[in-house]
């Protein structure tokens, strides 16, 4: 596991055309590094997130996604992803092509995936809407004959997480909320983490959740990189600022000002934190 | 209409919990008449029991009041679909007459009108929960007669499909909206209108409905909601507004701290 | 969830005739509750465990079982499990039918009942002894084409576990090496529970593992409940016992004789833990 | 045997390791040439770096000194079928010509002469494990002509039989026994005698084999074992010795005690 800057690890690990996962459910979701691949100007990449919420909003509002498979596409609480209903509704700023499935499928696909497994399992009962416009496909079970449906297993080119700690080894901890972000982790040819400190010894217990050194490619530093969502026992999730975006971004003019302004204009992270008045 | 939707729920139910409404209807309940209640939110907290009203369905509040934090699969596959979800509560941009739920497009799929945040947990909570709690708003664009994408079934084509189908939840039992509450005939399937508020009158109820609406025998009139209960929830909605204000500061220089374990 | 004694909680919900899943993988085994369901001379159990370990050669050797299902039957670092083997080899004290799986299919088969499922996937490649004179099927990915063993579902009507904690709502806290014991307890019909100590609260770490307390059907607080397995934080295992086990089941008598004057002369584990002088 | 064995692995493979023999030596070579050696346990102990040898496959040592401690299914499924473990280290009741195992029954499975302890993990270990290392003794009992029971699997029937089924892993590499070191043929896939201790004579190790062992035309002689390997491994097994006597008592005031948190 090399420790590296998080503009270094972009650089290195993400290609164009590549397909990368940026998982955390609404909690330790991976602004900064999605910020970077913003700023290094990545195209034609295959976006995976369940909730896309603003960091795919933005991405796909700079151009960098031509492809997104997710499963809720809402700003949480809020309302719509502008950019995102801007893309699948008017093609802006180029056509989005999209793979929806339901979060169960998202979890399941993802364990597929981290399983080695080229597919997962769930009930089935009666097709709906997804099932008619998506990939599934039933079968029956052997032993009872149940009809079940098989889900296309994920497994990225490339999963981002954050986390809050990196020992000196390389061993990442991960607190709270998970989601699916462990099986993306694992599902990953490659894995980067940025991480909130790094720390001589994570201190776990016993059943903590450690992603193991020698699993991840690079680990970057980056104090605040899950802002505006949050890291459990660091900083809480920027609640006004997910209701300030349906503004900032409904418009696209507004929107690439902002990014402009904020993203792109900044060099890192923690000088984005500045601009946006969170950090001294 | 959040107070009415929580009265729906008994004590001890395990209820998953959708964001907005549901959460407010719920968490009301939790602390009114069913502080036994244990909610379930796709985030993977099991048994939150959070101060102030979560913005989004992972916030912090939930998983430091819950008794515990699993990941997503699992609560999707080791609580809803093991058969161990009571009450699922959903919204909707569309429902039709057999509580079947669009969230997914307004217009065709391939080019819509409007592109709906999609399906989320519902397809799945609408499977397995035991039953469902649907609460909308009620009008012509949202109880419509055929629904532009079917996110989640409900009853499907009525008269015992979603039965025959074999599907381990009953379905939709209530359709709490702001006119009163829509429940299933025992044999069409179809939602018809058992309840109202005080006040209201059911050709009102008619021209929120975009089929020929059905109305019970036995029209109950909903009691007004206790003083208490708009109380709490007014209480509720305070603490959740003061909470979401507060401005964010990060310190940068955690980077260097120590390692503190956080806890 | 109910608090009752180990005596009651096996008196009401253990029946002659059941499926009965007793887990926890080298650690946290449930003795006390294996040894009081010898004591109420339960008849005719189909036995659930992935290593049966001491606990199932006893209560095999005193005719609790009629059928075994597990995916590895020795003594642990020792060698045989002296009763498991005359009742496969020579029928005694009665006929055992046996139905084995590997590791990682009992891994999937309880992750399957845990989940809701009549069956889960692994990948295969080609049939060993176990797949010929075994259940598994084979069946083709719809996605890849890929060969992949499908594994029947477990659901116990019974699931055992022995935990370190439960707090006074009966939520239950399990520390360390974990196995399928959690799988295990969501696949059961009914799960009953031993707890070292019962506390006001269980104070664990955000993503500790916890079973809530509707999913309980009892708790019982066994200390030393694990013995001569282990619970993390409470006591090591009790390396000495698993060897002087290999003397004491080799034959018929003697084990007839130590199981009389240990776990049916005891009135309770306490008393057993007295008897063997691991407790004072 | 064992520093042998030990000396087949490099340093940072990732290794999934069987409880006794297999254990000793990854735990040797951990203390020797290769200290970054991560030892995964099928107990779900990933990174575990014991002081003394388990007895079991999951005795607290394995967890208090890991990385992480994660379940069963996850072990099995995420780092072993996902084709994370480099090394799958092996002993089996019987081997055949082409490295498959038994470690099932010997006699007939429905009415054994021996019951054997069973499967445990192996056979996905020796599936997916990109390479195999096996360590036994070898004597005629052992080293048999046909197995009474195919438990893991090797080269099946050789001559490429295993690459053309698809495995993901190469299968065994060598086999470590207390003669030296048998490899397969790289066209036949059969085990042949590559190496012997010093002293050894080939006709001891045929007389010890139950096929007609062919003998590899560049036989290498093993070095003697480094005084300091087995000084190393002796301490290794005198503390193992200790910490396995100490008698276990119990409090049974426990429950009795407060919440403090055990960590």
């Amino acid at each position: 596991m090399p420790l590296m800057t998080l503009s270094d690890a972009i650089a290195q690990h993400v290609r164009d055309g590549q397909s990368v996962a940026l998982e955390g459910f609404t909690h330790l979701i991976p602004f900064a590094a999605g910020h970077e691949i913003i700023r290094q100007s990545r195209r034609r990449l295959h976006l995976i997130r369940m909730t896309p919420d603003l960091i795919c909003d933005q991405m796909i509002g700079m151009g960098c996604a031509e492809r997104l498979t997710f499963s809720w596409g809402g700003n949480p609480g809020v309302g719509s992803l502008h950019r995102l209903r801007d893309a699948i509704e008017r093609d802006w700023p180029q056509p989005l092509t999209i793979s929806e499935r339901t979060h169960a499928e998202m979890g399941v696909a993802y364990q597929a995936g981290a399983s080695g497994l080229p597919c997962g399992l769930m009930r089935h009962y009666a097709d709906t809407g997804l099932d008619r416009v998506g990939g599934p496909r039933t079968l029956a079970c052997p032993f009872s004959g149940d009809s079940l449906l098989a889900v296309a297993a994920i497994n990225p080119d490339v999963t981002i997480l954050h986390a809050q700690q990196a020992d000196q080894q390389g061993n990442v901890l991960i607190r709270g909320i998970i989601g699916a972000a462990r099986e993306a982790a694992l599902a990953a040819r490659c894995l980067l983490v940025t991480v909130e400190a790094r720390v001589e010894r994570l201190d776990a217990p016993l059943n903590a959740i450690v992603l193991p050194h020698w699993l991840i490619s690079a680990v970057s530093i980056v104090p605040g990189g899950a802002h505006p969502s949050y890291a459990a026992g660091c900083y809480p999730r920027d609640n006004r600022f997910y209701g300030e975006w349906d503004a900032i971004a409904r418009e696209r003019e507004r929107f690439q000002q902002w990014m402009q302004q904020y993203v792109l204009a900044s060099r890192d992270h923690a000088e984005l934190l500045r601009r946006l008045r969170v950090a001294a | 209409m959040t107070v009415t939707a929580a009265r729906q729920l008994a004590d001890a139910a395990v209820c998953f919990v959708g964001i907005g409404l549901p959460s407010a209807a719920c968490n009301l309940a939790r602390r009114t008449h069913a502080p036994q209640l244990v909610l379930i939110y796709e985030s993977g907290t099991v048994g939150a029991r959070p101060q102030v009203l979560p913005l989004s369905i992972g916030d912090g509040e939930l998983a430091d009041t819950a008794a515990c934090v699993v990941s997503l699969p699992e609560v999707f596959a080791h609580y809803l679909q093991r058969g161990r979800v009571d009450v699922g509560f959903l919204s909707a941009a569309q429902i039709d007459r057999h509580g079947n739920l669009n969230t997914t497009v307004i217009g065709s799929y391939a080019r819509p009108a409007v592109r709906l945040p999609g399906s989320g947990g519902a397809p799945e909570i609408a499977a397995h929960a035991r039953e469902v709690l649907v609460i909308m708003k009620q009008s012509p664009r949202s109880f419509v007669a055929r629904l532009d994408f079917l996110t989640s079934c409900g009853y499907l084509g009525g008269a015992g499909e979603r039965a025959r189908a074999g599907f381990p939840g009953r379905g939709p039992r209530a359709v709490i909206t702001d006119f009163g509450i829509l429940r299933p005939h025992p044999e069409t399937d179809e939602l018809q209108l058992c309840a109202i508020y005080p006040g209201v009158a059911v050709d009102a109820v008619r021209a929120a409905t975009g089929w020929p609406l059905r109305v019970a025998h036995d029209l109950q009139v909903l009691p007004s909601p206790q003083p208490a209960d708009l109380d709490t929830l007014r209480a509720l909605h305070a603490a959740t507004a003061q909470a979401h204000a507060v401005a964010v500061r990060i310190n940068l220089r955690t980077a260097d701290a120590p390692a503190s374990h956080p806890h």
